[in-house]
This record gives structure tokens, C-alpha cells and sequence, in this order.
């Protein structure tokens, strides 16, 4: 929609199968959505979702006969991708589903981009609905959201260390007996 | 520092009727957290307890950190996390194959359309036709999931209140429905019969008569429960103006599902964006203006009458759609018949493919969202082209619902939050994923 | 002597029996561990309490209501006597009594005006 | 209270021990048929099946298996019949603690004080894959099984059990008290 070019902050569009999705500055995020309420109407804030992209695509490309490693047929996707897949600009997306109570229900996704350490302007002065999704993603993503009322811990335990849902954060558990894993 | 929308919202078409209340009554400070208010904060007389995680009306292990004056409700804090089970990072280790049982287990009184969730995700991003008799199917099985929750939900928070025979009447109905789920999937709860692609199994014969069965007999029972609880005086008392919530609040705290449809906001996705077969379904969606536990208590039974049609109709459909296809046939990502295995080499090289390495799923994100019972379930899905999911985030409508409690449970007393907090139908599973 | 009050003896030391045996029973079946852990202590707060609940003050309405409710309780009690020796009494009873329980309606409609029966 | 189990002179801890030989003093009539012939049992007896008639579980719902915990209070399984109809909320009052669900780390501490704040004899039955094992969740945050911060007497397997699944575990630990077997808590010393 090109309702989007004047949005604050706005990088660029791209139509996805069921929603546009709109890169924004990470800096610009809380005048974004203010402008998406406010101008476009999108009233209700559905989801805040954090995505870690660390060894995107790193797999590599499968050869003809498989990555160096070789095709090892219990560790599924060790042949590699077919095609790489597109670079991403930083290490974790911040990404907003917003939805329009209007006929037809329009959705779109603004996404921001940030790497490790780099705060987000918090949202909740938006949409109340935010703050526990802000936590949610700090606890287990490890984003900062500056501004945010009451930034703690949510789901894991006060004095957990480290945040689960990052991609160099090992899975966890107890190593399976009689498996290659101990 | 809650901002209300710039332009007072003149009243639009999707909020119906006049509020129970003007301006809003979500926490300035923390909108998630009651705090207590200054003229009582050094007083003595605030009695701090522990809502706790093993508390026998806490729907699970919800724990609310509550600050009581006598007996009304000054501060409210919730912790949750007790139940946190790190699904999204367990699915990143399993191929498609196997993701598909675990997201049942999210919202274990919903199950079905969790599962149909982060299928039609993947299938939405494998752009893969789904033969009709499967949609229709999972139609009546997410119908029946419906009136599921439905039912444990009146069963659970009635028995709270204190009407203890409505567990047992809408325990009955639910072994009846958990009777079907076990005839045509073979398990009770997490039936794991939604495949990517269609089904994972064709419907046996013996399903339409009884299907049929349950649902000449369910407006009975639901006449039936009307009967005990409508007119029940100290039902009434308990809920009527109890826990109220605005439509204003309601969009702002992001409810969605029967809470959001009790405040008086005429959405339903099944209707707004509709998913599966329900544009070819006719149903009525029901809608609360008051928004307090009432209304809540109202729209969910009303919601069952309207599930027990669409049930009716999906089963005249499917009836007639006997030996079609109830599986996609693209060999690269379903599974080939095993008869098959025996006479062709490629199938061969397809089921070793699948079975092995996974199917793979081209790269992109996508967002699906359906109308589970409780309300939006969303399934974020990333793929790098690989056999195993990038990231899978869900939305929860439980994780919103319970953030609406401190709004509703302002200024009421320590009862009314046994009632607020059964109206809301958390499921904790749903809520801490 | 004891006439007829040997049925009433009896049903004396019957409802003092049982409860005395299971009391009894409680101890002597018991399967207490010789060392009890520390949780047995603590109170039982939904399984997060962190020690001894420290004395927390109860509001005055909780005993408002208490005081409420024993008056117009025992105002009950003080009829038996009454509905036993009615016969007796005749109108003299009956009209004392009216007084009785009209004193007592003046002192229900003020606190109701005052609203000390609000929660 | 003989330490091991092999010296409990009773027959019917069979199902526990199915390779146990008859023991010392069962050669000639056995006990049961002599006792049954003059009608004796000891006290011990006695009260052991008195407890088996009246142990009140403790509601612990946690997930999955709660909500099929919560359906064998139901009329078409219907605990009651085994006078376990009473799920009481505090753990006082409570003799069986049905842990259903899984348990994360966060919930490791209250099931533990809920546990120690149980009055003796006290049994726990871990209900469900996820309570026995930590079912299909090996991750950061998953307790792989309950045995490791309670003394477990009876695992019920399936995800989530069927309400006769653990309706038969429980009667299982009813004969298995019946039987003389002593709680968890007194054969592994996880419990202080």
C-alpha cells in the first residue's frame, strides 16, 4: 500500500502471500505504530515476535554429493539447502503483526532490525496489550526494550542467565543414554 | 501512560452497544499490574497472599500475587512461567513431520486447531492444495474442539462458583465428544489427525451415525444447562457486573475470542477472514455489549448452539463426499500409500526422502491466524528452505487474556476475582508455551 | 437415682467415645518420621511460601460483622424459653416479647440505614 | 521394620516381585488361608486397608494430564467408588499427590514444598510421559521426570493416560499397600 511510504521510519515494502510486510527503523518503531493506529487504524496489536538469525543459511548449498561433511542421514538437512536464502540486513528481526478490526481484517507486519545489544523503543504507550509480549521476547530473545514500564523476566526464573530462544543457546535437557549425544 | 486513541473513536460498526463503563480502567503505571493506592500503600491492613501456582481455582498453575483490603481486591500481580515448556525451541530441533504433534500440546483444551494452525502455516507456505473432503473434516472436528472447550471451561468455572453439578452434566457431554475424537482418530485428547496435507487417516463409516447422534442430542443438554444456571439466583449475583471490561480496554489489551465478543466487538475471524470452508457455512456469531463475566458466560454458550449448526452442516457435506481424496497427493511432501511402495520406485525414493531427511519447506515467513476457542491462535512461521523450521512463534490468546485480569479485577472483591479469572478461560499451557 | 436420665448418661459417654478414639486411633496408627522437615512448619501458601507468615491485621469490618451477627443471634436463643412456657406466660409473654424483638428491630433498621451491612 | 523387601513373609507383592519365592513361613498353610479360616488379620492389616479405602488425592493439575486427572472425577469413571472421590486442595489433608503434567524448573520448587507439607503415609503418582520422563520435551526448561525431585511409587504411561490408565495405576497402589509394600518415601531416601 503506498499508504506506507510516509510512514516514519519507513525502509521498504514487500507483499507477502497474506500480509504486507514494512521494514522500519528500529530508532522509529513507537512512531510508526503510532502513525499505523492513528492514521492507518490499525487498532489492536496482535503479536511482537523476535527472531534470531544468527548462521542464517549457513548450512551452504548441497552439491552434487552433499556438503564436506557428507550426508549423514540421522542429522536431517546435513546435505545442505538447495537454493541459499536471502541474506538478512541484521542478526534478530523484531517483527509487529497489527491487525485492522475493519471489513476484511487487514494485517501487516512491521519489522525492525536490530543486532545484539541494540535497544527497541517500547510500544506499550501504543497498546497496553504489548507489555507482556515486550517481556516475553526480552526474557527468552534478550531484546531491550527501552522505555518499557516494567522490564523483567516473565516466563523463565528471576536469576536465569542467558535467553533460551537464541540460536546460540544450547537446547538443554538431559543428553539421551546410548545416543551420540553424551 | 496508557494512551487513548487521538480521535475519540466515534462508535464504528465492529463495537456494539454502549460500554459498561467510559474511559479506561487499565493501570496507568504498569498496564499488567494493579498497584496498590497511595493512601493505602504504608497501612497495615493490605493483606498480602499467594493466588498461588497450587491453588484449586487457578485453572493450572497461574500464580497472582494479590493485595487485599479485607476483602476487596487493591493489588494484583500476576506471575506466570510455571508451565513453561519451551515448545518453540524444542520445535526448531524436529523436522516438520514431527512438529506437527507438539503444538496440540500448547492449548490442551483446544488442541484440534492448535494443530490446524501451524498446519495450514506450513501448508500455506508449501502453497499446497488441500483436497476438499480434508477441509471440511477438519472443519467438524475444530467445531467439535469448539464445544470441547467450551464445555470444560462452563464445567470448571461453574464449579467454582459453586454450582457443582454443572461439572458433572458438561463432563457427561464431554466424554461423548472425546467418544467421537477416539472413533475417528483413536485417541482422546491430542489426536494428532491433522496432517500436512490433508488427514492422517480416512474417516471410518461408523462416524455419521454417532456424529449424528451427538448432534440431535447436544441442544438438549444445552437446554439443559440454561435451565440450571440462567435463572440460578446467586449465579446471577456472582456474575452479572462482575469483572467489567470495555470495548476500548478490550482492543487495547488485544483481547480476542469470546472475551472481545463480550465487550461488545462484533469479530470472529471464522466470519471476518475466513479460513477452511466457513464462508460456505452459515452461523451466527454472538455479541455482549456489557462485557462483564456474564456476558462472557453468554457468548460462550450461545458460541456452542452455533457450533452444534456448523457441525450439522459440515456433516451433511462430508456425508456426501464419500471416497474422494482425503489427503493431498504431492509426493515430495505426503506420504505415499504403502500398497504403492511395493510397485513403484519413485514412491519408494519419496517415502525414504520424507521419512529420512523430512520434506522441505521453501523459504519465507508467514503469519496464519484461525479462531480458536479462546480467541486468535497465530502461528509465525520462518523457514530457511530447510526440512527442520527456522522459528515458530504462537500467538496465545490466554497470554492476552490473563493481562486483562488486573482491569477487570480493579475495585472488586477477592470472589469476584474467582470469577474473573474463570470467565477469562486461561489455559496456562497456552499462556507460558 | 439416676430415673430417667440413664439414656442421656449414655448418649453422653457414646458422643464422648468416639471422637476420644479417633483422636487415640490418630496417635497410635500414626507413621510419623522421627525428624519432620522444615515445610511441615511452614504454612501452606499455594506451595511459594518463603517462612512464618508474619502476623497480618485483620480489617475492623470482619469484626463489625462478627458483632452484628451475634446479637441478632442470641436474640433467638432468648425465644426457646419463651416457646417452651407459652401456654404459661399467655399474653403477658407474648406482649413482653413483642417489645423485646421491637427494641431489637429499631437497632436493625439503624444499622441498616447506616449501611454497616454493605461489605 | 524389616529393611528389605524379600523378608515380607506376604504372597501377594507377587505383582512387584513376580520371581519371589515362597517365603520362610509360608511352607505349611499358607498365611492368607489361615488366616482367612479363623477369620484373624493383624493390625497393621487393618489399618493398611483402611488407608487403601480412603486416600484423598491432592489436586495438582498441571497440563495435558489434568484435564483426563480431572475426568476420572467424572460420572462415567468415577473415582469415588474407591473413596478417593474427595481431591483436596491443601496438602495437609491430602494422601496421594497425582503429579499430571509436565514440570518445569519453576514449578520444581512449590511440587517439592507441596510434597514435604504432605502428612505420612504419602504416596505420588507420576501420571503421564511428561511427569515419568519429561515425555517428548528434552529442553532447557523441562524437569526429565519427577522421580528425580520426589520418590515416585506408581508411573502411569501414555500422554495423556486414559482416565482407566490411571484409575488402574491407582488401584494397582492400592494392592500394592494392601500387599505391605511401604511408601516410596521409606524405600528411596529422596525424601527427608
Amino acid at each position: 500500500m503506498s499508504a506506507w511510504e510516509d510512514a516514519p521510519g519507513f525502509v521498504s515494502l514487500r507483499e507477502g502471500p497474506e500480509m504486507p510486510t514494512v521494514t522500519i527503523e528500529a530508532g522509529q518503531i513507537r512512531e510508526a505504530c503510532l502513525f499505523a493506529r492513528d492514521e492507518l487504524g490499525f487498532d489492536m496489536c496482535v503479536d511482537v515476535v523476535a527472531t534470531d538469525y544468527l548462521e542464517w543459511g549457513g548450512k551452504g548449498v548441497a552439491g552434487y554429493i552433499g556438503t564436506a561433511s557428507g550426508r549423514d542421514l540421522n542429522a536431517p538437512a546435513a546435505q545442505g539447502l538447495q537454493t541459499l536464502p536471502a541474506l538478512k540486513p541484521k542478526r534478530f528481526s523484531v517483527s509487529y503483526h497489527l491487525l485492522a478490526l475493519r471489513q476484511g481484517a487487514p494485517r501487516v507486519r512491521l519489522q525492525a532490525w536490530v543486532d545484539d545489544g541494540e535497544p527497541v523503543p517500547s510500544v506499550v504507550a501504543v497498546w497496553p496489550t504489548c507489555d507482556w509480549h515486550e517481556r516475553e521476547q526480552f526474557d527468552l530473545m534478550g531484546i531491550r526494550f527501552e522505555g518499557h514500564p516494567n522490564l523483567e523476566r516473565l516466563l523463565m526464573e528471576e536469576d536465569w542467565e542467558g535467553h533460551p530462544l537464541r540460536k546460540d543457546y544450547p537446547i538443554g535437557g538431559e543428553p539421551v543414554r546410548f545416543s551420540e549425544e553424551t | 501512560m496508557a494512551v487513548a486513541p487521538r480521535r475519540p473513536r466515534v462508535r464504528r460498526w465492529p463495537i456494539v452497544g454502549d460500554p459498561p463503563y467510559d474511559g479506561s480502567r487499565i493501570p496507568e503505571r504498569v498496564p499488567t499490574i494493579l498497584d496498590v493506592p497511595p493512601h493505602l500503600e504504608d497501612s497495615e491492613d493490605v493483606f498480602r497472599i499467594n493466588f498461588g501456582p497450587n491453588h484449586p481455582s487457578t485453572h493450572g498453575v497461574l500464580r497472582l500475587i494479590v493485595d487485599l483490603d479485607g476483602e476487596e481486591v487493591v493489588g494484583l500481580s500476576a506471575v506466570i512461567g510455571y508451565l513453561h515448556t519451551g515448545f518453540e525451541k524444542t520445535m526448531e530441533t524436529k523436522t516438520y513431520w514431527k512438529c506437527v504433534t507438539y503444538p496440540e500440546r500448547i492449548d490442551y483444551v483446544g488442541y484440534q486447531n492448535n494443530e490446524l494452525v501451524f498446519v495450514l502455516a506450513v501448508e500455506q507456505l508449501l502453497r499446497l492444495e488441500v483436497p476438499e473432503k480434508a477441509t471440511w473434516m477438519r472443519m467438524l472436528l475444530c467445531e467439535l474442539n469448539r464445544i470441547h472447550s467450551h464445555l470444560v471451561y462452563l464445567g470448571t468455572s461453574a464449579l467454582e462458583l459453586g454450582a457443582i453439578s454443572m461439572f458433572w452434566y458438561c463432563f457427561r457431554e464431554r466424554e461423548m465428544i472425546l467418544d467421537l475424537f477416539e472413533l475417528v482418530t483413536g485417541q482422546r485428547m491430542h489426536t494428532r489427525y491433522f496432517q500436512v496435507g490433508g488427514l492422517a487417516e480416512d474417516i471410518p463409516e461408523g462416524f455419521y451415525p454417532e456424529c449424528r447422534k451427538f448432534v440431535e442430542w447436544f441442544p438438549h443438554a444445552l437446554g439443559d444447562y440454561l435451565q440450571l444456571l440462567d435463572r440460578n439466583e446467586i449465579w446471577l449475583e456472582r456474575t452479572k457486573g462482575v469483572g467489567p471490561l470495555s470495548a476500548h480496554d478490550a482492543i487495547a489489551l488485544g483481547q480476542t475470542g469470546p472475551n472481545l465478543r463480550a465487550s461488545g466487538v462484533d469479530w470472529d475471524l471464522r466470519r471476518e477472514q475466513p479460513y477452511l470452508a466457513y464462508d460456505q457455512v452459515d452461523f451466527r456469531v454472538p455479541v455482549y455489549p456489557e462485557g462483564d463475566v456474564y456476558a462472557r458466560y453468554r457468548v460462550r454458550m450461545d458460541e456452542m448452539a452455533e457450533s452444534n449448526r456448523i457441525v450439522r452442516q459440515c456433516l451433511d457435506r462430508i456425508e456426501r463426499m464419500d471416497g474422494w481424496p482425503w489427503i493431498a497427493d504431492d509426493r515430495k511432501v505426503v506420504l505415499p500409500p504403502r500398497e504403492e511402495l511395493h510397485t513403484s520406485m519413485e514412491s519408494l525414493i519419496h517415502h525414504f526422502k520424507i521419512v529420512t531427511e523430512g520434506f522441505r519447506v521453501p523459504e519465507g515467513e508467514i503469519y496464519v491466524a484461525i479462531e480458536s476457542p479462546r480467541g486468535e491462535a497465530g502461528c509465525y512461521l520462518v523457514s530457511d528452505g530447510g526440512p527442520k523450521p527456522w522459528r515458530v512463534h504462537f500467538r496465545s490468546p490466554s497470554f492476552v487474556a490473563l493481562e486483562a485480569t488486573p482491569t477487570c479485577a480493579r475495585d472488586g472483591l477477592i470472589a469476584d476475582l474467582i470469577a474473573i479469572v474463570g470467565s477469562l478461560d486461561a489455559v496456562m499451557g497456552d499462556t507460558d508455551r | 437415682m439416676l430415673g430417667n436420665w440413664l439414656p442421656f448418661l449414655i448418649y453422653g459417654l457414646m458422643a464422648l467415645a468416639i471422637p476420644a478414639s479417633m483422636i487415640v486411633m490418630s496417635f497410635v496408627f500414626a507413621q510419623r518420621p522421627a525428624r519432620r522437615t522444615r515445610a511441615h512448619f511452614v504454612p501452606f501458601e499455594s506451595g511459594v511460601s518463603q517462612g512464618q507468615m508474619r502476623p497480618q491485621r485483620f480489617t475492623v469490618s470482619f469484626y463489625l460483622t462478627a458483632m452484628l451477627f451475634i446479637v441478632f443471634d442470641i436474640e433467638i436463643v432468648f425465644l426457646y424459653p419463651l416457646a417452651v412456657r407459652l401456654h404459661d406466660l399467655g399474653w403477658f409473654g407474648f406482649v413482653e416479647f413483642a417489645f423485646f424483638i421491637l427494641i431489637l428491630l429499631v437497632a436493625y433498621l439503624y444499622i441498616w440505614r447506616k449501611g454497616a451491612l454493605e461489605w | 521394620m524389616a529393611d528389605r523387601l524379600r523378608d515380607y513373609g506376604l504372597q501377594s507383592e507377587r505383582l512387584l516381585w513376580p520371581t519371589k519365592g515362597p517365603s520362610k513361613f509360608e511352607e505349611e498353610m499358607g498365611v492368607d488361608e489361615l488366616e482367612q479360616a479363623l477369620g484373624l488379620t493383624t493390625l497393621e492389616k487393618a489399618v493398611r486397608w483402611a488407608q487403601t479405602k480412603s486416600m484423598w488425592p491432592d489436586t495438582f493439575g498441571l497440563a495435558c494430564c489434568a484435564i483426563e486427572m480431572m475426568s476420572i472425577v467424572s460420572a462415567r469413571y468415577d473415582i469415588a467408588r474407591f473413596g478417593m472421590e474427595a481431591f483436596r486442595s491443601s496438602p495437609r489433608q491430602a494422601d496421594l499427590l497425582i503429579v499430571s503434567g509436565r514440570v518445569a524448573h519453576k514449578m520444581a520448587a512449590p511440587l517439592r514444598q507441596i510434597y514435604d507439607q504432605m502428612v505420612e503415609p504419602k504416596w505420588v503418582i507420576a501420571m503421564g510421559a511428561c511427569a515419568s520422563s519429561g515425555g517428548m520435551f528434552n529442553n532447557y526448561t523441562i524437569l526429565q521426570g519427577v522421580d528425580r525431585i520426589v520418590p515416585v511409587d506408581i508411573y502411569v504411561p501414555f500422554c495423556p493416560p486414559r482416565p482407566e490408565a490411571l484409575m488402574e495405576g491407582i488401584l494397582r497402589l492400592h494392592e500394592a499397600h494392601n500387599a505391605g509394600v511401604p511408601p516410596a518415601y521409606e524405600r528411596r531416601g529422596v525424601a527427608t
